[in-house]
């Protein structure tokens, strides 16, 4: 601690009489010692950390990605059960007390009517029908994982009962347990396109980056006109070719290749961008001086460089991918019933009718919206974490 | 006179109304009709898909050179009288005075231009003309009597000529010959057809007089038309405005002119969107593209809006019938598929009820693939037959055809070891189909046998259909389901290649033997041989016996396995309209959906204006 | 008592940066003042908080950067009252008051030049907005005071230069445009964080009297913030060392230079390198680790000998011949004719005897990389040749392919100018080293993974740090880590391409002694380039002077500084700023001359648009000049 | 400069015949034509046609010839400015698209133009806030936009612009005014529905535009500049919008190519649902008839917009970016 010289006064050679140890810059506190220890990965998850919303997106995806296993235990009812006596009723609230007393989980059970003059059914609660959910209980049987006949489930109505948490369709089957089958295909939709998407992307934009001359012109070119036909045309055309007899699981498959090949161009983009300017950098030039070839390059140097960047770009990928499903279903080349998804569902709930009368129909459409937004904000968080070392 | 025209009037550009009339009118007695004449005015909303919509109105409008009246009875209408002698020869008296839309005489010439320079023209008409001026393959003999009287002699009988003139889509005999002139160039001056021919953009004249003188669908304002509104928007456009025809030769008792209503507005638009349009009133008169399914929520909006939803019956046989591909390509399913026991069996596998409580709220009827109660030659058996719910007889049935074996999980194998899976293809993406196939579905997995919907674009659906890579497709049942014995019964023989149950036995027949398989099997033999018996009969008791013996074939054979008929059409009607029957029969054929209602006798009732 | 006031107080200042858990404490109670019209250098060692506290009198701290104690009081000499001087420390941040001082009261020049500038604008329109925000001037008035001002510092076209973009100037005229920005408000200070840093010394030599001049003419007062000791005895007046946040030692520049005291102080100067150094004379660098040579040196020791005793000692382990490269010249002009090719390296020829050490100097773009790469095969020559010759018989390196151009990848390798980007962030310290060894195969995973291990030891590093990311190391350790992936194949000749320009005085003097022990030791040879003569003074026993992709000069070292012939060579040396107040630099002599420009060569060393005319001429004992054939020896000696 | 130009134009041209070639080879993928498909309407509906007139039609318009033939006819024909014949309408493909091309024009730039008024103030802000409440809501909000499948959203603001503001349902202008010349009352009445789908398809795009412009902007916040910028005395606002946005707008307008046609088919479904008459349905329709010239040289013209739109955003940056300009098109 020195002492400030007076103004305007001569200045007093000052000499620090404090200890000196020329090792004290080096010397770390534990914060940095930690920090400087840590791997890529594990510094990525630390500034991952900091941005909140992503956390909590990540934990959101988690639990919807976890559901896809259980499916059949998670929903009250297979998916493609029918009840003929509760076509399109609305939602059961669930409810926890009848007259001020608790009673656990429970839902009122509905008496309906058809109304002959607007040909509705008309559906009213019925207070004194009372139907107690039951949990862990026997309900539809199932094949479990398509290897082991089971029928527990979750939560099941009450016996003779329904649970409709999110209302039926116009056959009579439960939406709450068709979303949760839903999300089988639409969570997965994406993941085989992002790969098709990403080997292409990658491949592509990666050789076109790091060798540059006549193969990125040509992969320029290609880009410019993969991305110059407007998509619909092409969907139209690609699903018109996809043979007619094709089970709806392989145009299931089908369609996120189509998915894929429509996706790459954005990302090869940025790969051969990235890699223009990491090919400049002294430690490309060091392991090519070492006599280490375009593979070792690209894979052990480049590519980790921007590992971080592909992870983000793969997670707001893939909810553009789920949109893509929904879209190709509204055109009718989507995925079919009996598949289900989110897509189809969607895809029968858009019309009028549903707006105006059974708007519980549309509910489909918010797990869309929350994976949309989780994945986002997870690829912000990803993003925002990208470069652990800047 | 009416209003709409009064100041043409006046100012001369149109000649008074009695210039405009022929001098025998078509007179409609309203009131024996049970209607109210009523008053001129007002626009008629409709809303349409695309441009190929235009077509409705000639429906709509319904004005033939003979026409069915609501008890399917033949009845002239721009002709003043037709002579028939035992369907051989034909005599045809025209109105006197009857006038074309721009007001130059209607005469035999319109139907000479027709026969010898449209019909008989090797470029107009590559293949010759309409089939249905052939009898036997002959053509016939065409004269002119005097300017009011034409004649057509064929040798052998051609019963089906006059249904064909009075069909929806009729056959056209006559043309503007005064206004097609100028695009033929036996009539046209060179320079001037070749400077037509370049301001169209077309190659010839062929195709320009082609596109000139579309009559079924108005596309081109400036063709002279006999019907009671012509196209006043040339296209392309997404609204069409239809104008009233000053020399519509139809007027009611009290003399005035029809039709009624002085315009139509056709909008073009999304097809998905109908429904929400009608329901906020933006349409007048509307059944085409709302569904059963639209009813509720129209309903709801009826007040709002002041319009009405009415109930009519659809005119389809069946509103889905499953039909099996006699011409398989796969050996061993086309030989269960022809084995009756085993059709028999998939229709009595079927919950009807279930189907109709579900989806048509119980208002349809659980029917095979036949004739509506309507029709003079229904008969409740051939409704009934093998419609009841039985699954234990359909199973027993099943085991005999020969898939009596089951694999691991309960589903039946073929012969063959395969599983019996069923694809079952549509056309488009129907709702309602998609509903219906997975209710069957889960009927038939009650038997035993798993089935696939499979719904294509309609044109690859009928191809596959057509080489017989389809095992057993979805549609409507017969499309006219209220025959007499006037129409012929060919939806009931294996005639057409658009017959999917037996389509290239069809394409055999149609093409002469040319294409297709030759029939092979005795009973669909026999149907031919009625058909033909048909086509050569002479009297309609004759004629009636026929249809009797086809469709107790067809209703035993369930060549065919119809689910529902009788379903509902809404209709939506503006609350000031008038005229429009409450329930009706709703159909293309015959009908022309609204068209035999005549909407030319619809009107508004609006207070002052 | 003096007469100026102060015109900048800081007192027991504290900054402390708010980091992932807990804060650190960056600037830890620093007092100091500047004098008006006076220059006070901020020096010390990398990362010991200079850029901090001018980023805090600026009011530019980073986010994450917060004053947590003492004042900055800025003492306005134009201030109307004289009312109190402002405590900059208690100013919002962006506020009005503080945006009135930066710019308008208080100048600052960036430590990069090369990104301060925004790529997008005119150099005319960035300055010329701080004088609109700051002085009320008249419409049409700025864009000639802004060219007086762009003169001033030195631009020989100021009216074109106003035009330009920043990439259209090299380094040192950003540096200068940076100035002209700060400076066109004539401020009452000037805080100037290292500019000369990223220039190479006749360039500095220039901007340092530039700034001089000014701040006699404009009367300011300046803060300058470097580690350069050197630059320090020739501006300034008072001294102040930081170590660490912490003030070492002030006083006068006098009492700096010439009475030190600290022992930071001390071993700061201790690590520099100086030309009247006695042959292995050691740096003593501030944190001296000298690795354990001995594991590496066994297989080396047989094999030197093995050599020593098969090839002739005269034999030059790398010979260049008439050395050509040219690189496609940038398109200009509205049609875009293609300008000519830049020639990068001209004609040069050199050898490098086994053992030796050669340097090679030359102010930036004289084609000393081009040079190293060119040996090094990463670009194609034009023309000439490179024999390398380990005893086994001479190679034509540039027609090497195959087998035998992979086993030349293990006979040479090269030391990067940049110890940041010359290291794959994403690999550890253990792969970085083991890869030279895995492309070539040589041997077992488990014998990589321990010759790793030696080779840590020998630069000093410690093993424990094997599985630690480049990130978390310092300039020097880095280094290190790239002289121990060098080492790795057992080469024989590095080239070292500047390896200790980005580090400060104590970490260079640490990688030099490294370097020094490494060819004692293992009988290595190296190619050192760089553009500080006094450390090539240091280390190389041979020196060559690069002027414009030429060779105008090579001799050995002390001749070389004794005498040099050239006229660059000596424009070179007159430009070294020495830490030493007996010898100011001559700023007259080379400031604003280009010295690399032959038009300011005597004229025997005019090639007078011939190049040809220019030959090699032997001055004896190894030093050659390159020079006119028609000139006379005599003459280029005195 | 100019040499730049020359070769990006002379790069245009091969890729122009490639992407002509794939157009031509997508639309022919379909194992059917145009006339069996109408044959196949026709008789969904128990009507007959008139096969002797679709064979007249087939050879009228050169399907007897092989598609390699067609195809050269077609190319020529576009480099002629001949678009074709259009099937379905029995009209050259240029009095088919018409009108529809300005109403498409009008929605596509007034969406573009709703993008940025939105987007530009919340990613900048977005940017400048980096991690508040706020910076969280809005980007919630604009991905919100971005996650609601576009025709759902369609149908929600249709339903209840109807039920609300009583606006008629789908469309651009009421139904009076589609066949009327321009007047002060059709301008209205277009002005009163092209919110709607402006709305909608522009709620997607703001999402991702807010998204990119908060991403670049944070980048460009962190270069030094910006610094330098402040060490001027600059206010912060002055110095966002001349420096770190002026650099980010070289983003945008290196994608203003891409912007055009993405909207364009952004907004197909949309203009489907809403039944707008714009070239959107007209398009869709076009390729599910078969209607193949309508199609193709409508899909031509969209991609010849893209090509020609990333040539001007070269250009446009290489007027704006000196770095491109003076160095020659170095990118
Ligand atoms: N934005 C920041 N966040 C965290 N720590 C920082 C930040 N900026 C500087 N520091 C820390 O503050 C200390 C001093 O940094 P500063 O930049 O002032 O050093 P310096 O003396 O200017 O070094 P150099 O000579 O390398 O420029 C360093 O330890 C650095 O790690
Ligand atoms: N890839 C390249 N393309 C075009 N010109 C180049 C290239 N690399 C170098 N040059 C030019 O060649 C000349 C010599 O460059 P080189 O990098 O060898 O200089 P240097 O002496 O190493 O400079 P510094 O001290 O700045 O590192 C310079 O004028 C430079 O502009
Ligand atoms: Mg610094
Ligand atoms: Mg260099």
């Amino acid at each position: 601690m020195n002492a400030l010289p007076p103004s305007s006064g001569k200045l007093v050679h000052y000499v620090s009489d404090a200890p000196f140890d020329v090792q004290s810059v080096k010397r770390l506190t534990p914060e940095q010692e930690r920090v400087y220890l840590a791997s890529q990965w594990r510094l990525m998850w630390w500034k991952f950390k900091r941005h909140r919303l992503a956390v909590v997106a990540s934990l959101v995806l988690l639990v919807l990605y976890g559901t896809i296993p259980f499916s059949e235990f998670l929903a009250p009812y297979n998916g493609s059960t029918r009840n003929t006596d509760f076509i399109r009723s609305p939602p059961q609230k669930m409810h926890l007390f009848h007259d001020g007393q608790f009673v656990g989980p429970f839902v009122y059970g509905k008496d309906y009517r058809l109304n002959m003059t607007d040909l509705k059914r008309d559906y009213t609660v019925n207070h004194a029908n009372l139907q107690r959910i039951r949990f862990f209980c026997h309900g539809d049987p199932y094949q479990f994982w398509g290897l082991v006949p089971a029928d527990v489930h979750l939560m099941c109505p009450a016996d003779g009962g329904t649970l409709f948490l999110l209302g039926s369709d116009r056959l009579g089957r439960d939406v709450l347990s068709r979303m949760v089958y839903g999300a089988r295909i639409s969570l997965t939709v994406g993941l085989i396109g992002i790969s098709i998407s990403f080997l292409l992307g990658i491949t592509i934009g990666g050789l076109a980056g790091y060798y540059g001359g006549w193969f990125d012109l040509l992969s320029q070119r290609a880009i410019e006109i993969v991305h110059s036909i407007p998509h619909i045309p092409l969907w139209l055309a690609l699903a018109a070719v996809m043979p007619v007899t094709w089970s709806p699981m392989l145009v299931y498959f089908g369609i996120t290749v189509i998915l894929g090949l429509m996706d790459w161009t954005g990302l090869a983009r940025a790969v051969r961008a990235k890699l223009l300017s990491l090919r400049e950098e002294d430690y490309v030039l060091a392991a090519r001086l070492m006599g280490a070839g375009t593979p070792r390059v690209l894979f052990r140097h480049l590519l980790p460089g921007f590992i971080s960047h592909l992870i983000a770009s793969a997670t707001i990928t893939i909810p553009s991918m789920i949109l893509g499903e929904t879209a190709l279903s509204f055109l009718g080349l989507g995925l079919r019933p009996p598949v289900i998804s989110w897509g189809v569902m969607l895809n029968e709930a858009q019309n009028m009718n549903v707006v105006a009368l059974y708007p519980w129909l549309m509910l489909p459409v918010v797990p869309v919206i929350l994976v949309i937004l989780t994945f986002n904000f997870l690829g912000d968080g990803l993003r925002d974490a990208a470069d652990p070392y800047n | 006179e009416t209003p709409f025209f009064a100041e043409r009037v006046a100012t001369g550009k149109l000649p008074a109304i009695d210039q405009r009339l022929p001098e025998q009118p078509r007179v409609l007695d309203m009131q024996s009709m049970g209607r109210i004449p009523g008053k001129p005015g007002g626009t008629w909303r409709m809303l349409m898909g695309d441009q190929r919509d235009l077509r409705m109105v000639t429906l709509y409008s319904y004005a033939r050179l003979v026409v069915f009246d609501e008890k399917l009875q033949l009845v002239p209408d721009i002709l003043e009288s037709f002579e028939d002698q035992d369907d051989k020869v034909f005599t045809f008296h025209l109105r006197k005075g009857h006038k074309w839309s721009d007001g130059q005489p209607f005469t035999a010439e319109d139907f000479r231009y027709y026969w010898e320079d449209v019909a008989l023209n090797p470029k107009l008409s590559p293949t010759g003309p309409n089939v249905a001026l052939l009898a036997n393959g002959q053509k016939p003999k065409f004269e002119i009597i005097d300017p009011e009287t034409i004649r057509f002699t064929w040798d052998t009988p051609n019963p089906a000529f006059l249904p064909s003139l009075a069909a929806s889509q009729p056959v056209y005999i006559f043309m503007p010959a005064h206004y097609l002139k100028q695009f033929n160039p036996r009539y046209a001056g060179k320079d001037d057809l070749a400077k037509k021919i370049k301001d169209a953009h077309v190659k010839d004249w062929s195709a320009l007089h082609e596109r000139m003188s579309r009559q079924y669908r108005p596309e081109n304002p400036e063709l002279p038309t006999l019907e009671p509104w012509r196209n006043t928007t040339p296209p392309p456009a997404d609204f069409f405005v239809f104008e009233r025809n000053p020399f519509y030769h139809r007027v009611d008792e009290n003399g005035r002119q029809l039709p009624y209503i002085d315009k139509i507005a056709m909008m073009l638009g999304t097809t998905n969107l109908i429904p929400a349009k009608v329901a906020s009133g933006e349409a007048d008169l509307q059944a085409r593209y709302i569904n059963f399914e639209d009813y509720t929520f129209l309903k709801h909006a009826e007040q709002a809006n002041n319009y009405q939803v009415e109930l009519w019956q659809q005119g389809y046989g069946a509103r889905a019938a499953l039909m099996p591909n006699l011409n398989a390509a796969d050996p061993i399913w086309r030989k269960i598929l022809r084995d009756v026991r085993f059709r028999r069996a998939l229709s009595l596998g079927i919950n009807r009820r279930d189907i109709n409580r579900v989806l048509f709220f119980g208002l349809a009827r659980e029917s095979g693939n036949t004739v509506l109660p309507e029709s003079p030659l229904y008969k409740q058996s051939y409704a009934d037959a093998y419609t009841n719910y039985d699954p234990a007889e359909a199973n027993r049935l099943l085991d005999l055809v020969g898939l009596d074996k089951r694999d691991g999980e309960g589903f039946r194998l073929l012969p063959d070891g395969r599983r019996a899976d069923i694809v079952i293809e549509t056309a488009e993406n129907d709702t309602v189909d998609t509903d219906i196939l997975e209710l069957v579905g889960d009927d038939f997995a009650k038997l035993g046998i798993r089935i696939f919907n499979h719904p294509s674009q309609r044109d690859a659906f009928r191809q596959r259909i057509f080489s017989g890579q389809v095992i057993m497709s979805m549609a409507e049942g017969l499309d006219n389901a209220v025959p007499t014995e006037k129409f012929e019964p060919d939806a009931l023989a294996p005639s057409a290649e658009s017959q999917f149950q037996w389509s290239r036995w069809g394409l055999y027949f149609e093409s002469g033997g040319s294409q297709g398989e030759a029939v092979d099997m005795p009973e669909p033999q026999h149907l031919l041989d009625l058909l033909h018996d048909w086509r050569h009969s002479t009297s309609d008791a004759q004629r009636k016996t026929i249809w009797d013996e086809m469709l107790s074939i067809n209703a035993d054979q369930v060549y065919t396995i119809g689910i529902v008929n009788g379903t509902q059409q809404p209709v939506v009607v503006d609350g000031n309209m008038r005229n429009v029957p409450k329930s009706a029969l709703f159909s293309f054929e015959p009908g022309s959906f609204f068209g035999i209602y005549m909407p030319d006798t619809f009107w508004y009732d609006v207070k002052s204006e | 008592m003096s007469e100026t006031p102060d015109i900048l107080r800081v007192n027991q200042l504290r900054i402390s940066f708010q980091l992932q858990r807990g804060a650190l404490d960056v600037v830890r109670g620093v007092s100091f003042r500047v004098p008006l019209g006076k220059t006070v250098a901020l020096v010390g060692e990398s990362g010991s908080g200079k850029t901090v506290i001018s980023q805090a009198i600026m009011g530019l701290l980073p986010k994450a950067g917060s004053i947590s104690g003492g004042q900055i009081l800025f003492d306005d000499p134009l201030k109307v009252d004289g009312g109190e001087p402002v405590d900059i420390a208690r100013l919002p941040r962006d506020g009005r008051e503080i945006r009135h001082l930066r710019g308008g009261r208080i100048g600052m020049i960036f430590q990069e030049p090369m990104s301060s500038l925004s790529p997008v604008h005119t150099i005319g329109n960035q300055i010329e907005e701080a004088l609109r925000l700051h002085r009320p001037i008249k419409a049409g008035e700025g864009r000639s005071i802004t060219e007086a001002m762009l003169e001033m510092v030195g631009f020989k076209n100021p009216h074109r230069a106003y035009r330009q973009y920043a990439f259209e100037l090299s380094g040192g005229l950003r540096q200068r445009a940076m100035l002209a920005m700060a400076l066109i408000c004539h401020p009452a200070l000037l805080i100037a964080d290292e500019p000369t840093t990223a220039l190479d010394v006749t360039i500095q030599a220039q901007v340092l009297n530039l700034m001089r001049s000014l701040q006699s003419d404009l009367g300011m007062s300046i803060l300058l913030i470097t580690h350069d000791l050197g630059v320090v005895a020739n501006m300034a007046d008072e001294v102040v060392v930081i170590y660490h946040g912490e003030i070492m030692e002030a006083g006068s520049a006098n009492d700096i230079f010439r009475h030190p005291q600290h022992p930071y102080l001390k071993a700061l100067l201790a690590a520099l390198p100086h030309f009247d150094m006695k042959p292995g004379e050691r740096l003593t660098a501030l944190r001296d680790t000298s690795g354990d040579l001995a594991p590496v040196m066994t297989s080396r020791r047989q094999t030197l000998a093995e050599q020593t005793s098969t090839a002739q000692p005269s034999t030059p382990i790398l010979a260049v011949n008439n050395l050509r490269k040219t690189y496609p010249g940038k398109r200009s002009g509205i049609l875009g004719k293609r300008a000519e090719r830049v020639v990068a390296v001209s004609d040069v020829s050199f050898e490098i005897k086994r053992g030796e050490c050669l340097g090679l100097v030359g102010e930036s773009g004289s084609g000393k990389t081009s040079i190293g790469k060119l040996i090094m095969r990463a670009i194609k020559a034009d023309s000439g040749s490179v024999v390398f010759n380990n005893g086994s018989g001479p190679v034509d390196v540039l027609a090497l392919h195959g087998p035998a151009g992979r086993r030349f990848r293990t006979a040479i390798q090269m030391i990067f100018q940049d110890p940041v980007s010359s290291l794959s962030p994403r690999m550890t310290v253990l792969n970085i080293i083991r890869e030279p060894l895995e492309i070539h195969n040589q041997g077992s995973p488990s014998e990589q993974t321990a010759r790793v291990a030696d080779l840590m030891s020998a630069v000093g590093l410690d093993r424990r740090f094997l599985n630690r990311y480049p990130h978390s190391f310092s300039g020097g350790q880095r280094q290190r880590i790239g002289i121990a992936r060098a080492l790795a194949l057992d080469p024989e000749l590095i080239i070292c391409d500047e390896p200790v320009s980005a580090l400060d005085v104590s970490v260079q003097a640490q990688v030099l002694n490294l370097l020094k022990d490494l060819q004692r030791e293992l009988g290595l040879t190296y190619l050192f380039i760089s553009h500080n003569l006094a450390v090539v003074d240091y280390i190389a026993q041979r020196i060559a002077v690069l002027a414009n992709g030429r060779i105008v000069e090579i001799a050995p070292r002390g001749v070389l500084f004794r005498s040099p012939a050239h006229s660059y060579t000596q424009a070179l040396l007159k430009a070294v700023p020495f830490p030493d107040l007996d010898h100011p630099l001559d700023f007259t002599s080379v400031a604003l001359r280009g010295a690399s420009n032959p038009k300011n060569w005597a004229p025997q060393f005019q090639d007078e648009g011939d190049p040809a005319s220019l030959t090699p001429i032997d001055l004896g004992q190894g030093h050659i000049v390159l020079a006119r054939a028609t000139i006379d020896r005599k003459e280029l000696v005195a | 400069m100019l040499r730049y130009l020359i070769r990006r134009f002379m790069i245009m041209i091969p890729t122009l015949f490639f992407t002509s070639a794939i157009i031509f080879t997508v639309i022919n993928l379909s194992p059917t034509d145009y006339f069996s498909n109408y044959v196949a309407e026709l008789q969904a509906q128990g009507e007959k046609a008139d096969m002797s007139r679709v064979e007249f039609l087939k050879r009228e318009y050169g399907f007897d010839k092989p598609p390699v033939e067609r195809y050269f006819l077609w190319v020529g024909g576009l480099l002629h400015g001949d678009y074709g014949y259009s099937f379905e309408y029995q009209l050259p493909v240029k009095d088919v698209v018409g009108d529809r091309l300005y109403l498409t024009i009008l929605v596509s730039f007034s969406t573009i133009l709703f993008t940025w008024l939105i987007a530009f103030p919340i990613g900048i802000y977005s940017a400048t806030h980096q991690y508040s409440w706020a910076d969280y809501g809005l980007t919630t909000l604009g991905l919100l936009g971005l996650a609601i499948p576009h025709f759902l959203l369609a149908l929600l603001f249709m339903y209840f612009a109807n039920v609300w503001f009583g606006l008629s349902i789908g469309g651009l202008m009421d139904p009076q005014y589609l066949n009327a010349s321009m007047s002060w009352g059709k301008v209205r009445s277009v002005l009163a529905h092209v919110w709607i789908p402006v709305l909608i398809i522009g709620t997607a795009g703001t999402g991702a535009m807010i998204r990119t412009v908060r991403a670049n902007l944070l980048e460009e916040l962190q270069k030094q500049y910006v610094t330098t910028a402040r060490a001027k005395g600059l206010h912060p606002f002055r110095i966002l919008i001349k420096y770190p946005l002026r650099l980010a707008m070289n983003f945008f307008i290196s994608d203003i190519g891409s912007i055009l046609p993405s909207v364009v088919s952004g907004a197909e479904l949309v203009a489907i649902v809403l039944s707008l008459q714009t070239t959107g349905p007209l398009l869709i329709h076009a390729l599910q008839t078969q209607d193949m010239y309508l199609a193709g040289s409508f899909l031509m013209f969209l991609a010849t917009l893209t090509i020609v739109g990333v040539l001007i955003s070269d250009i446009a940056l290489a007027f704006l970016d000196p770095r491109i300009r003076l160095q020659g098109g170095a990118r």
